[in-house]
């Protein structure tokens, strides 16, 4: 059976080397295969944005490398490989370099979170949500950085209206995250997808749930900096904004950060309203690895709402994207989490 | 309103006027280059009149004189007429700033400034519009402006 | 292995310790500083402390150097490196945290600590029902005073954004 | 209270942006001088000429036949109603009588002419404000358009078409055809056009209330062309001064009152649809006759000065020569509407946000070409 590779893996590893050289080496391997995970997704997303918005723009989007395109985004992430790493004379240099891990490391580190299935899930703590937002309140600061590291007034602007940004987003992704959580009665990824076995919670909480997702769409979007809530790198305002400054690889990091956080908004979204690797009615969850299937798909049906937003919608400007955070999406989800608890305590739900 | 009508009307707000071409389509009008500004306000704030548009500001350089020729609209009665102010001194030109009248005026003058060397007096910030900063090869829309690297006709 | 990655973090904390306090350039030394809070949550971390951990980076990390961050940003003449303090004053700092120091680690010494056995994973529902019990191992008061602290942090970043006006009439 | 406390206490520092000269939201070679405040904009100020080509000072070498095909090169995105600026510049000073077959085809071009920069506008307002879907949309239609104009002439953008008393070559024998496809095909769009972007809610946002700009203010600052007409200014050439066949169709002048960004945008939209309007009428009525009136090989010009307007996709588009009788101009200067739109741009865009500046320069419609001359 192919469940038993990682037994089989395991046990093989011990018979060569000692216990713990062995344990040493596996998280090696997992970390590496994060890494490609990592790699292979920024690319897989970034050719899928730009088909999807061939969708959307009358046009094919990359069709010529590869079938249907697929190497495009290979071909691309090795030109900027090859490309020079420039930056301004005058940038806190030790900083400017050092801002791109700060993003790139939280979003892989969110990724160990991320349940692909029941069996590929790097580390399921207790407190795994909370984990997640708190690993992502990081990643703020390797955006603030790039902007004011980089000495450019773009990228300073850029970064300032990050900070705002993501400061108040996070609270509403967090307070609809806790919406769900009410209702889930636990932290831990594994077990909130576990409690799905008999209905998606999208169904469970019906009304509040249903307002939870909605808020935590567009408070996920923000917090992927995509528009309508792209302020941060504004084309027609900023130029490119934060990583104005930024070349080749140190670009290619922040790139495909931002398609990993993606990813990762979209994986919570899954996980929280739609039952994360569960098959539909369970179908398929006796067969192992179809969790891969199901969770992939529901992502990408996630994600493809994402780049509806982003290839119809035009951009918010920076004091309306606050009045929108704290005039209207903090209240409605104070009085969401209100009406989830008393829906929870009354035993309203499914 | 007819040319005529607009000539005569104009002639009693001012005397030292000279007409031109009253019988095509727009009236010219030459005033002296120290009552321009008293003219234009006139123009502008006569209820009959009201020319409140400054559809175009042109430096000129008539061969022995500079000058500035202003063309004004009335959006109410729809005239156009032909303002021009001569400066016969070509060394230092000077004539009075309209932008605080017509604030359409303030781009449109610096450009006469860089290309014509017309100071206007009283615009706040004569700086090279269209030519570099450091632009000090004289002035290139006048006559006697040679520059090398310009063909010949 | 832990023992070792133990070090590795401790060592590193140290140094960025150190190396956060004698820059000059203050946003170094808050990026420093940042590295300095988050080994402290990978401690946590490697104890299986995880909510506490997760709070460090919550709380600290992600809360109060943004902040400051945010802040900083706003002070005038950041590109400047910062004044080298007076002698005495460097001086009575460093007499305070050598006693600050020696009183932790005179606590330390002089404590029995047992070692614990088994590390037992605590759940988040215990957490949560001890944070607002005020009873017995009830942790309400702390967790109000956290809130004071976050405030402490808001009005620092404000002291430091503020504009020294005696200093400018000078 | 509150704004003692932000003025006295905390003291934020002005600082100046460079916007340009390679910016995406300035179209070209723009150069705006921001002060900001945050993201206050204090005060906008601008450095121009960064493709200033003294076309003016080249019209004074040129013949009149000549400088006709260097107006092209002004806005480029009305190349046809800047040529036809000269024609009728030339034929009114020397009495040239052009007959109604010119007329209707010069109009048809020039409606042509507008709805496609206002299609290429639309797409860029919305590339501006976010929605970068909006280009493609306007570019699809706008290259129907090109596709006629090549047809007729040859050539897609500068098209040389008019001529000193008449058109370069006759339509093409297609022509009636596939204009009339085009209308059919843009009436279907242009409320899909208003789905996407007119009625978001965002986009709304954006611009109600943004840039506002009293009608008598955009007098004084010389506003022309849809940017007046959202503030209410009646100044349409083809209403007011009418040329070629303006006299004969009926058409609305597209006014709306507001002033701001918005009744700017909405300007332009009806603009296209009243340009559909004019094309109806006049497609049919395309009457036979010559497409050129024979002139004199050197055309001398009366001394005197001489005003052609034209309505422009931007503006008041102005010809001014003026003349001492030999067959060149003494002086040709050209007023060009989006350098008198963009002076009123700092007192549009004063106490806003760049992202605002962006938004204002965009429902301004600059083209940098024209600005610069």
């Amino acid at each position: 059976m192919i469940l038993n590779i990682f037994t089989d893996i395991h046990e093989l590893l011990l018979g060569l080397m000692s216990e713990e050289a062995a344990h040493i080496l596996e998280l090696v391997l997992i970390a590496a295969g994060y890494l490609g995970i990592f790699a292979i997704l920024g690319l897989l997303l970034v050719w899928l944005e730009r088909r999807v918005a061939g969708f959307f723009q009358l046009r094919l989007g990359p069709n010529r490398v590869g079938p249907m395109g697929l190497f495009q985004t290979i071909a691309d992430a090795l030109k900027l490989v090859s490309k020079e790493l420039t930056g301004t004379v005058k940038a806190d240099m030790q900083l400017y370099k050092l801002a791109p891990y700060f993003v790139i490391t939280t979003a892989l580190m969110s990724l160990a979170l991320i349940p692909f299935s029941y069996e590929i899930h790097a580390f399921d703590i207790n407190i795994g949500l909370f984990f997640l937002t708190s690993v992502s309140s990081i990643g703020v600061i390797g955006i603030f950085l790039a902007g004011w590291a980089s000495n450019n007034k773009y990228s300073l602007i850029g970064g300032m209206r990050t900070g705002i940004q993501m400061i108040s987003y996070e609270l509403s992704v967090g307070m609809s995250i806790v919406t769900m959580v009410v209702l889930a009665g636990t932290l831990q990824i594994s077990e909130i997808v576990e409690i799905q076995k008999d209905g998606w919670l999208i169904f469970k909480g019906h009304i509040p749930a249903l307002i939870a997702f909605m808020v935590f769409m567009i408070a996920g979007t923000a917090e992927s900096n995509r528009t309508p809530f792209d302020l941060v790198e504004a084309e027609s305002e900023l130029g490119a904004g934060f990583h104005t400054e930024y070349s080749g690889m140190n670009f290619a990091y922040y790139f495909l950060a931002e398609f990993v956080n993606l990813f990762i908004i979209s994986s919570v979204a899954v996980v929280l309203f739609f039952g994360g690797w569960l098959s539909p009615f369970g179908i398929t969850d006796s067969i192992p690895f179809a969790g891969l299937f199901w969770f992939g798909i529901k992502v990408v049906g996630v994600i493809f709402i994402f780049m509806w937003f982003r290839w119809t919608f035009p951009r918010f400007r920076i004091d309306q994207l606050l009045t929108l955070e704290w005039k209207y999406l903090l209240p409605i989800n104070i009085v969401n989490i209100v009406l989830m608890a008393l829906m929870v305590w009354l035993g309203l739900t499914f | 309103m007819t040319n005529t009508d607009i000539k005569n009307k104009i002639e009693t707000l001012q005397s030292d006027l000279t007409f031109s071409q009253e019988d095509g389509d727009m009236l010219c009008i030459e005033v002296s280059k120290d009552t321009l500004k008293d003219f234009l306000t006139k123009l502008k704030n006569d209820a009959d009149l009201s020319f409140d548009y400054l559809f175009a500001l042109t430096g000129m350089d008539f061969g022995e004189d500079l000058g500035v020729i202003y063309h004004l609209e009335s959006t109410k009665h729809r005239n156009l007429i032909q303002i021009t102010a001569k400066i016969s001194d070509r060394e230092n030109p000077e004539i009075d700033s309209i932008h605080e009248v017509f604030p359409a005026a303030y781009y449109n003058e610096m450009e006469a400034h860089e290309f014509f060397g017309i100071k206007f007096k009283g615009h706040p910030d004569l700086k090279h519009l269209f030519l570099p900063e450091d632009w000090d090869k004289g002035f290139p829309m006048r006559k006697d402006y040679t520059d090398v690297n310009m063909l010949v006709r | 292995m832990e023992r070792i990655i133990f070090y590795i973090i401790s060592i590193l904390m140290i140094v960025f310790a150190v190396m956060s306090v004698s820059n000059r350039n203050i946003m170094r030394s808050i990026i420093y500083l940042l590295f300095v809070l988050i080994g402290i949550a990978g401690l946590y971390f490697m104890v299986q402390f995880y909510f506490l951990g997760a709070v460090q980076l919550t709380v600290y990390a992600g809360g109060i150097i943004v902040l400051y961050v945010n802040s900083i940003m706003l002070v005038e003449k950041i590109n400047n490196p910062l004044d080298v303090t007076k002698f005495w004053k460097r001086l009575l700092a460093g007499a305070i945290a050598t006693t600050g120091a020696g009183l932790t680690l005179v606590a330390i010494w002089s404590h029995n600590f047992k070692e614990a056995t088994v590390s037992k994973e605590i759940g988040i529902n215990e957490i949560g029902k001890a944070f607002l019990s005020y009873g017995d191992k009830g942790y309400i008061l702390p967790f109000e005073v956290i809130s004071i602290l976050l405030l402490a942090a808001m009005v620092g970043a404000i002291v430091i954004a503020k504009t020294n006006k005696v200093k400018e009439s000078n | 209270m509150k704004e003692e406390f932000l003025t006295d206490q905390l003291k934020t520092q002005e600082y100046f942006l460079n916007m340009g000269p390679q910016h995406p939201a300035t179209h070209g070679v723009l150069r705006l001088l921001l002060k900001l405040d945050g993201e206050i904009l204090r005060n906008v100020d601008m450095d121009l000429g960064f493709i200033h080509r003294s076309i003016e000072k080249m019209c004074e070498r040129d013949t009149y036949k000549q400088i006709v095909h260097l107006t092209d090169r002004l806005d480029y995105l009305s190349s046809h109603i800047n040529n036809e600026a000269v024609a009728l510049l030339v034929e009114k000073a020397l009495n040239i009588e052009v007959n109604d077959r010119i007329k209707i085809i010069r109009t048809i071009m020039d409606e042509l002419t507008r709805i496609s920069s206002h299609v290429l506008w639309w797409g860029v307002m919305g590339m501006d404000i976010g929605a970068l879907t909006t280009f493609m949309y306007g570019f699809r239609e706008r290259e129907l358009i090109n596709d006629i104009f090549e047809e007729t002439c040859g050539a897609r953008l500068t098209m040389n078409y008019n001529l000193i008393g008449g058109l370069r070559y006759d339509i093409h024998e297609n022509f009636v055809k596939r204009v009339k496809d085009f209308v059919a095909h843009f009436k279907k769009k242009l409320p899909e056009y208003d789905k996407l972007l007119t009625g978001n809610i965002i986009f709304r946002k954006r611009l109600e209330g943004i840039g506002y700009i009293s009608k008598e203010d955009a007098i004084a600052y010389g506003l022309n062309g849809p940017t007046a007409r959202g503030s209410g200014v009646s100044c349409d050439i083809r209403k007011i001064h009418p040329y070629s066949a303006y006299d004969m169709v009926d058409f609305e002048e597209a006014i709306y009152t507001e002033g701001d960004s918005y009744a700017r945008y909405k300007v332009r939209i009806k603009e296209m649809w009243q340009s559909l309007s004019i094309i109806e009428q006049l497609i049919d009525k395309i009457p036979e006759g010559e497409y050129k009136v024979k002139t004199k090989a050197v055309i001398k010009l009366p001394a005197g000065s001489f005003v052609q307007r034209v309505e422009s996709a931007r503006g008041d588009f102005g010809v001014f020569a003026y003349s001492d009788g030999q067959k060149f101009p003494y002086r040709f200067k050209f007023r060009s509407p989006g350098f008198a739109n963009l002076t009123a741009l700092n007192k549009m865009s004063k106490g806003l946000k760049i992202a605002d500046l962006v938004a204002i320069l965009s429902t301004i419609d600059v083209v940098v070409p024209d600005i610069d001359r």
